[in-house]
């Protein structure tokens, strides 16, 4: 009979208990984040999508080494360039990423031994079109400079 | 109640829990065969979220296959990048430095420490109390937001390289670190209060799913679920690897084996990674983060090589096959849930769908890498 | 009888009529179904209905007690009853009646019309003296009466309930080793 | 009778729309205080605080495709969520918000209570044996039989009150304790029975059992959602899952009523009668008292985990009935003392 | 409009518990599962209490005799429901069949 | 009440009364702030889904808090990680189970396109939620930030309503941030 | 004793019969003659470079008798897996077994069958939880477990007729 009451008497309490944590939280302020009103800014090695990084004109600084294509786990990757008549270094002229099959581990920008590739700060992004994600970096590379 | 009752088999009808079901955490299938609401028994079908990882280590170079740690478990992905790392290591007899060593420990138990709070928040939530999840979640943000700073990332880190690290930790890094631990001791005795002590929890967890060490045995159960039966195993202890014999942690160890002391066995381990990350901090060594040499491509000797460590769930052991190319010639991952699931069809008879549900939250299950 | 003259549709008694006449319809159509429905959990439901209205009835006899014991015991405790009986022990249905007894039909019907036409021949029939004085209905009188002059009932009432639920047990009990 | 009946009309189109509009608003209340308990604001960008949350969220269900799923029985599915609304309208008739202010003061007010949580339980039942889905199948059974077990505590302990207060009528028990919260039931020193120390151990009693009644968290074992899915109302959408939502909360605001009429004194003014305002200082404190009781109503839900209805029923017959049981007889005596 | 003022009348009462009453033994005699039996038995108990009510209400010296013994029956009924269902839970338990020929047929 | 299909489609057939565009304006409206998801996760993404709906993120202040386990009562559905051969079937079924009108988030690569999992000869997952389900939305990310699910519901309202409510924030760096480039 | 000179003396009785290979065995030179098969008996490894220390290579009908052995012993089971060794046409199958004490050993059980016939005998009578690990090598190696209480695809879909981790596998 002493144990029926203490039983009782115990989880009467250990419910109280619960009952009072839950109940100073209640007049706290909320931890959200409001969301489309205030976002927070990106820790600098945060991974969003790769882009391409400019130099002082406004250029890639990509050789078109490849490198990051042949680290790239899943293939995401695909970059083509020419050879202009009389420079030593090749050009440019596309660069595509293709963002969902992209894993994020940072495999490219690690291999990029000529400071070309870096990780950008869009952590929002949300689009009706799956195409929207097949980016061209070299155009918006251009875009970033203007 | 709770004592076995002898079922009879005529009057059976199926419950199929799963693929979707709020109670399995993802795409698990339990077919259940039911006696009203008693378990005749039940017959778990796997596979819903087969990813193909071992394949795809077959057709990736070594490094390119880290990302995929990441995925495997996707709650305590530092400990299998770990285990990754530690294995290609071995095989290509890479020195890592010591500072790598601690920053590994350093994330790999706050990483332990994030996982058991989405698992004592969805444990609860299956329990159904519904506020734990989001304290849980709102201290689990911290933790992340440290580890983001870091790693770059929330959830799938791939972190890790061999030998040594993606990138160094900062000063905001251990003095956020610090300030997690002190604000964590006070959420823990909060948890105590708010869960731990409930009378409903403990009605519904202590004498229930009982799991004893020969059952542990017969089907290499490992992790929580073991040392919740009274089986002093944690292979940070055990086998120790990387610089864990430098800390001084306990292995909680409850000989219950109930779904209870599962779950204390958690609650405790939380406590105990907290203990390691602040020795890890104080005797965090200076120096570099990746090994000086280091060969350019990853190419293992032939042979087979085994590394095991301790994640958030058990045992997760790699076996690696080389063959001296490129890519692994074999990869096989051994994943703890996928033992400690596989108790759950014995254990579950005879008990009340309500308790057996209670007892698969408390196994932990993280279905990719029990599916891989 | 003294005729009431009838109300106009609009007026409160009006309504109350209207009301009343509602009443029977879903009590007939719950009625109905109980006794006709091939499903059982159909069948349960009707009853239900039946009941609920039946309830109005006796609350139109100034029993508002009654009405209420009524919904009570007969939908909370005695059709609950029944739809565990059915869950128990008629996990399928059978939509199809076996023509075993072709007359069943038929013959069930010739009764039930016969008793049906016998007894409202007689309640037509027959000159009721309509006493003045209407029952009050309320709970303290039938609580009076039920401890004085009729506790012989109170008492049975009680004995009966017992009976049945030591019965109950023992007979259900016994199919469980 | 009669003459009263346009009343009676008008008392329960408001009665309706009370309880329409609490079962609305409470939604909104249950979910931002959620949000509240859980560190987070809650609905907050729909309206003002996210004030237009059930209208906008009404108006969604309502113009929602009503899927009837193949194989059940058309008949009983449709008519269960009705079934669930309804009789928490009705037994809205007799609550007293006031001296004068209730729709239909029957004298068997209690039981009429009673009796259509009785027929609400019905639904739940039928519900779940109309969708022809297992998890609803399971569900039900546990809905019914938690209801059987829980109303045997609750009414053993309402009548304690009607004893004391020696009346069924609602606003007779509300009658006898006004003058001040000190002569309200819950408090063990009464003139009727002089010292009972288990009144307040009653209260709780009929406050668990109004929790577990109306199948609210921690006794929400009919809907389950971590072992049952969304119990008996897995199968329904729109506005079918509407009625039973509604109806939820309609049954919510019953519990609350009864509770507060039956120990914390009804309209009663907790300090003898201020009479500032002649009309709505009653209604005023009822009001008060009941969205009281609804908060921590919402506030239980939001703390502990679910039982299993095996400590359900444990709790049930182990503590509830035999301490009501006792209450019960020590009143009766005590009765017949003072 | 004579037919809005009827609840006025015994003989309405009367008729009306015929009508269940009759229900009732329809379906006792077509039924062929004991539930179903049980339901419709339960229907002819409602009848004979609309005429007891009725009775007490318009005709009893006595204004709560009719009340009393309509109460009485409720019991018995409840007391009925609950015998009658253990048993057909245990024929089902024995027979697995709550069909009244087939148990007719079992000569069990 | 009985079946039938009372939602005008999202490409509403221009009605002639101008009552009837109103009540469709308001409708949608409504249908836009009161997205019930379905509780469905199937792997890491569905943890940042939790996330979302947890304190931090908090997707209740959009009135889309309401998890329902049954696809009966939700509007939405969250694809949440990779869709596996084994899997797509049981998927489609929960689709098909849930009332018009219902809308489709694929959140996170995998369920896009299948993400890292996709090379030449895989046999074990489907590449894309749109192989066989209609999708609104797509959320990329491996897995996607829960801003980036918020970014999608609101994404997805402005396709309900062809009214976006929110301003989009513009990315930042964080201020020590600056060694970056 | 520790346990893992007493594993391997418990073991040794299966090879009575054959010369046990010296363990003299170090790592650099099998993995320069790696084509050679090695034939059956214990092997002990060095634990800092592969990662376990005892290696047994035995024959399919010595598999029982062995694990038998091992369980008694206390070892918990940590996995069955497979590689496919193509080009000698054979399927090796790794039984992998684990301590729970601090007396470290783990031990790896291999046995090589022929890939035209992939036939073995089931362990789950003594280590129940091998089920799904056997259940998991025949969804990827199409290795038949005779004896196997419910050997149906377990990863793989209900109706999967390949074999996806055979080395000439193609989706």
């Amino acid at each position: 009979m002493g144990g029926y009451f203490t039983e009782l008497f115990t989880g009467a309490k250990s419910l109280l208990d619960g009952m009072w944590v839950t109940l100073k939280e209640f007049p706290r302020r909320p931890v959200t984040l409001n969301y489309p009103h205030e976002s927070v800014k990106m820790y600098p090695r945060f991974r969003g999508h790769i882009e391409l990084i400019g130099n002082q004109e406004g250029k890639s600084n990509c050789i078109v080494c490849s490198m990051c294509q042949r680290a790239c786990p899943s293939g995401c990757i695909s970059l083509a360039g020419v050879k202009p008549e009389g420079e030593k270094k090749k050009v440019l002229t596309k660069y595509i990423l293709d963002f969902t099959t992209c894993s994020l581990c940072g495999s490219c920008v690690e291999s990029c031994n000529f400071n070309a590739l870096r990780f950008s700060n869009e952590y929002n992004l949300a689009s009706t079109r799956k195409e929207d994600f097949i980016m061209d970096l070299l155009k918006r590379l251009e875009e970033q400079n203007q | 109640m709770t004592e076995p009752i002898t079922l009879q088999q005529d009057e059976t009808f199926v419950l199929n829990v799963g693929p979707q079901h709020p109670a399995t955490h993802g795409v698990l299938r339990v077919k259940m065969t039911m006696d009203g609401e008693y378990i005749y028994n039940a017959e778990t079908v796997l596979g819903y979220i087969h990813r193909m990882h071992e394949k795809m280590a077959e057709n990736r170079t070594y490094p390119q296959y880290m990302p995929n740690m990441g995925r495997l478990d996707y709650l305590s992905a530092m400990s299998f990048n770990h285990g990754y790392a530690l294995v290609v290591e071995r095989a290509c007899n890479i020195e890592v430095p010591e500072r790598a060593e601690y920053i590994r420990v350093i994330t790999v138990e706050l990483n332990r420490i994030a996982s058991h709070l989405v698992w004592l928040g969805a444990y609860v939530l299956d329990l159904g109390g519904f506020t734990p999840l989001m304290y849980c979640f709102d201290d689990r943000e911290q933790i992340l937001d440290l580890l983001e700073a870091v790693t770059g990332s929330r959830l799938t880190y791939c972190y890790f390289r061999f030998g040594g690290l993606y990138n160094d930790i900062d000063d905001d890094f251990i003095t956020g670190t610090r300030a997690f631990i002190t604000h964590f001791r006070k959420e823990l005795k909060m948890y105590a209060k708010l869960v731990t002590g409930n009378v409903i929890l403990m009605k519904r967890l202590k004498g229930h799913g009982p799991v004893d060490q020969n059952m542990c045995q017969r089907y290499g159960a490992t992790g929580p679920v073991a040392r919740g039966s009274g089986i002093n195993y944690d292979v940070r202890r055990n086998e120790p690897y990387s610089v864990y014999p430098d800390f001084d942690f306990e292995v909680p160890v409850f000989t219950e084996g109930d779904s209870y002391a599962r779950y204390l066995v958690r609650m405790e381990e939380m406590e105990q990674s907290l203990r390691i990350i602040e020795q890890a901090l104080d005797k965090l060594p200076d120096g570099p983060i990746n090994p000086k040499k280091k060969p350019k491509l990853i190419k293992p000797p032939p042979g087979d090589y085994f590394a095991a460590v301790e994640t958030a769930r058990g045992n997760f052991g790699i076996r690696m096959v080389s063959d001296g190319g490129k890519n692994a010639y074999r990869m096989k991952l051994r994943s703890p849930t996928y033992s400690n699931m596989h108790l759950f069809d014995e254990a579950c008879r005879g008990m009340l769908i309500a308790d057996a549900l209670a007892f698969m939250g408390s196994l932990d299950l993280v279905i990719p890498e029990m599916d891989r | 009888m003294t005729p009431v003259p009838p109300p106009a549709l609009f007026s409160a008694d009006g309504m109350v009529g209207l009301i009343f006449l509602v009443m029977i319809g879903v009590t007939l159509f719950g009625g109905f179904i109980a006794a006709t429905a091939e499903r059982l959990v159909r069948a349960l439901s009707g009853i239900v209905i039946c009941f609920t209205g039946v309830a109005g009835f006796y609350y139109f006899l100034n029993s508002p007690f009654m009405a209420m014991m009524q919904i009570l015991i007969y939908v909370g405790a005695i059709c609950v009853t029944i739809s565990f009986a059915i869950m128990l022990a008629a996990p399928e249905e059978k939509i199809k009646s076996s023509p075993s007894n072709m007359l069943s039909g038929p013959f069930g019907f010739m009764i039930a019309a016969l008793i049906f036409g016998g007894m409202t021949a007689l309640a037509l029939t027959t000159e009721w003296q309509v006493n003045a004085k209407t029952a009050s209905g309320s709970v303290r009188e039938i609580g009076i009466h039920l401890l004085t002059t009729y506790s012989m009932i109170f008492e049975l009432i009680s004995i009966v309930l017992l009976i049945a639920i030591i019965g109950s047990i023992v007979i259900a009990r016994g199919g469980r080793n | 009778m009669s003459l009263t009946l346009f009343n009676v009309v008008l008392a329960v189109i408001i009665a309706i729309s009370f309880v329409g509009l609490n079962a609305a608003y409470l939604v909104w209340c249950e979910r931002k205080g959620a949000g509240l308990f859980q560190r987070r604001p809650g609905p907050m960008e729909n309206g003002p605080w996210g004030l237009l949350q059930p209208p906008v969220d009404g108006v969604k269900l309502m113009t929602k495709q009503l899927l009837i799923p193949g194989g059940v029985d058309k008949a009983i599915f449709m008519v269960a969520p009705v079934l669930a609304m309804f009789p928490a309208l009705i037994s809205f008739v007799t609550i007293p918000f006031s001296e004068n202010i209730v729709a239909h003061p029957i004298d068997v007010g209690v039981l009429m209570i009673f009796a259509f949580a009785a027929l609400g339980g019905m639904s739940l039942l039928v519900a779940g044996w109309g969708s022809r889905n297992k998890y609803s199948m399971i569900s039900s059974v546990r809905a019914v039989s938690q209801t059987v077990a829980y109303e045997i505590p609750l009414m053993i302990t309402t009548i304690t009150v009607v004893m004391i207060s020696g009346s069924l009528n609602l606003g007779d028990i509300v009658q006898t304790q006004l003058g001040g919260f000190w002569h309200w039931n819950i408090w063990p020193l009464q003139k009727q029975v002089g010292f009972n120390l288990l009144m307040p151990f009653s209260f709780l009693i009929l406050f668990v059992c109004s929790v577990a009644e109306t199948n609210r968290a921690p006794f929400d074992l009919g809907e389950a959602e971590s072992e049952l899915v969304a119990g008996f109302h897995t199968e329904y959408s729109s506005m079918g899952f509407g009625l039973f939502f509604m109806g939820e909360y309609a049954n919510i605001v019953i519990g609350a009523c009864l509770t507060v009429i039956l120990f914390l004194g009804g309209w009663a003014c907790p300090v003898g009668d201020l009479g500032f305002f002649p009309f709505t200082h009653h209604v005023g404190w009822f009001l008060l008292k009941i969205y009281l009781i609804i908060f921590v109503f919402i506030w239980i839900r939001w703390t502990f985990p679910r039982t299993t209805i095996y400590g359900l029923l444990n709790l049930s017959w182990k503590y509830l009935i035999p301490i009501s049981l006792f209450n019960l007889l020590l009143t009766a005596g005590l009765l017949k003392v003072f | 409009m004579a037919l809005l003022s009827i609840h006025h009348y015994l003989t309405t009462y009367l008729v009306f518990g015929a009508m269940l009453f009759s229900l009732g033994v329809y379906g006792l005699v077509t039924r062929k599962t004991l539930i179903g039996m049980l339901i419709a038995a339960e229907l002819m108990l409602a009848g004979v209490s609309i005429n007891f009510m009725a009775f007490n209400r318009f005709l009893a010296p006595d204004p709560s005799v009719g009340q009393i013994f309509t109460l009485f029956i409720m019991a018995i009924a409840a007391a009925e429901a609950a015998i009658g269902l253990s048993i057909v839970v245990a024929v089902y338990r024995h027979y697995k069949t709550v069909d009244a020929e087939e148990l007719i047929n079992l000569k069990g | 009440m009985g079946t039938q299909d009372v939602s005008p489609s999202l490409d509403t057939v221009p009605s002639s009364f101008v009552q009837f565009a109103v009540a469709d304006k308001v409708i949608d409206l409504c249908r836009a702030n009161s997205l019930w998801p379905l509780t469905f996760g199937i792997a890491c993404c569905a943890i940042e889904m939790m996330c979302t709906g947890a304190a931090r993120f908090d997707l209740s202040r959009f009135g889309a808090e309401v998890f329902r386990p049954s696809p009966r009562q939700s509007d939405l559905m969250i694809v949440a990680g990779t869709i596996s051969n084994k899997m797509a079937p049981g998927i489609k079924t929960l689709y098909d189970q849930m009332p018009e009108p219902k809308w489709v988030i694929a959140l996170g690569n995998c369920a896009i396109s299948g993400g890292p999992f996709v090379y030449e000869g895989q046999y074990g997952i489907v590449e894309g939620a749109d192989k066989f389900l209609p999708v609104d939305v797509y959320v990329p990310g491996c897995p996607p930030r829960p801003e980036a699910l918020i970014e999608g519901i609101i994404e997805l309202e402005y396709k309900i309503t062809g009214w976006r409510r929110w301003p989009k924030p513009k990315p930042e760096w964080r201020e020590s941030g600056s060694d970056k480039s | 004793m520790n346990i893992q000179d007493k594993t391997r003396e418990a073991l040794s009785t299966l090879f009575a019969d054959m010369p046990s290979p010296e363990p003299e065995t170090d790592d650099g030179e099998e993995g320069e003659e790696k084509p050679e098969i090695r034939g059956n008996g214990i092997l002990e490894q060095d634990y800092h470079a592969k990662g376990f220390h005892l290696d047994v290579q035995l024959e399919p009908n010595q598999l029982i008798e062995a694990v038998r052995i091992i369980y008694d012993l206390g070892y918990y089971l940590e996995s069955i897996t497979g590689v496919d060794w193509i080009k000698e046409e054979q399927l090796e199958v790794v039984y992998d077994f684990s301590r729970y004490d601090f007396d470290l050993c783990r031990t790896v059980v291999r046995t090589r069958i022929p890939r035209t016939e992939p036939h073995l005998p089931t362990i789950t009578p003594i280590y129940t939880g091998a089920s799904w690990h056997e259940r998991e090598t025949h969804d990827f190696f199409g290795i038949v477990f005779d004896g196997h209480p419910h050997l149906v695809p377990l990863l793989l879909p209900e109706d999967a007729d390949f074999h996806p981790l055979l080395k000439d596998f193609k989706a």
